[in-house]
């Protein structure tokens, strides 16, 4: 599964995306499945009310919703486009 | 990425180049149903928030992403009001002080259709369109914030 | 006619030729303080409320009250909303379909500032500027009447 | 005094303007005494409350309004620009 970052979660992870084998089966424990990892995304997830998800670049309003099958998942800051 | 839905163009562009007003209105093609066209561009300004003048402002986005986020606005603004023509271009890379940032063009057989489509496109550009802009300053550079009002005016529409 | 009051620059023609929008955001001139520039196109729709095609689109004026007129609504603008830059180009003459009428540029820091402002000039022009339509149709011309929802909708600003 | 007619009120009328020497004293009165002197007047001004008065170019509410030292007068139907 591709994951990728932006903005500051990106300068915090320190890559723009990275393809990992993931177990988690939503977007929750996909979350802490990365916590786990390493200690760079618990400094990045740690104001998870802050952070957007998109899923196969739909944004989602839920962290339970499912990432089976889905081929990219994107965190990042709130959008400041326009 | 072009669409064209229940006789309404829509094209969205992101781009690092700039955009030629005068060329994208002609790109509307034939004007006989149309009455009004609407027209915004949005600038780099130096918001004055730091002592030091801003020296350069740096758009990073979700390519892929952010075509269809725009895209499906668009789309929602053809729902709420009867126009023909959208086009969005939003540039990304880095800009300086007075450079355009983004043009919206709506046209319609009615001036208020074109004036609200296009204002509802921008609101909703500036907090569901997957595009980030940092502020770099002499000494230092920071993230622009998302504001609470920004996410806010949304619920007017 | 141009006029500079409280830092916005104003300026009003009334003109037989066309515009050229680039240009006209170009004289804008420094955008420093610049965030929106809002603009819109009034352009010359065959109504369809006749069976034959418009020929041609008539617009008479009242020279020197035409300026005086659109310059008080400007600065009636300038008084709501914190703009910078004002400009309104209305044509005269005779127009056909597809051609441009009028151009409104509002430049202002904030984006919501330059669309009101715009939407605000636009709709006093229709029923507050001393100008009149006559459609020119092959067989017969008529004056164009003004709407009563247009002089009613200057009451929700 | 310059008198001015645009739109249809210039065709009824004939001419795009005229210089007159009013004895009238307002607006209403003015229009009385136009339509005195000329049937193509009282056609004109028929229906009073479809034409739009401005004195010296700025618009009037108020037939009332006076018209002494005035250079110009202007009678149009309702506007409709933009």
């Amino acid at each position: 599964m591709k994951i990728l970052y932006f903005s500051w979660l990106r300068e915090k992870i320190g890559v723009p995306f990275e393809e990992l084998e993931v177990q988690s089966e939503n977007v929750h424990d996909l979350i802490k499945e990365l916590i786990r990892t390493d200690q760079k995304y618990a400094l990045a997830f740690e104001d998870i009310k802050s952070i957007r998800v998109a899923v196969d670049q739909k944004l989602i309003q839920n962290l339970n919703v499912s990432i089976k099958n889905v081929k990219e998942v994107a965190f990042f800051p709130p959008m400041t486009g326009g | 990425m072009n669409k064209k839905i229940n006789n309404c163009f829509i094209s969205v562009n992101i781009q690092k180049d700039d955009f030629d007003v005068n060329a994208e209105i002609k790109s509307i093609g034939t004007r006989k149903i149309i009455g009004g066209i609407a027209n915004f561009i949005g600038v780099v300004r130096d918001t004055q928030k730091e002592k030091e003048e801003l020296v350069s402002l740096e758009l990073e986005h979700y390519p892929g992403m952010t075509e269809k986020a725009i895209i499906t606005i668009c789309r929602d603004a053809q729902k709420r009001w009867e126009i023909n023509f959208v086009k969005v271009i939003h540039r990304v890379g880095n800009l300086k002080i007075g450079d355009n940032i983004v043009l919206v063009i709506t046209a319609s057989a009615h001036r208020k259709e074109s004036f609200k489509s296009a204002e509802f496109i921008m609101d909703f550009l500036k907090s569901r369109a997957p595009i980030w802009k940092k502020e770099h300053y002499k000494t230092h550079s920071s993230w622009v914030q998302s504001k609470e009002e920004d996410e806010l005016s949304l619920k007017d529409w």
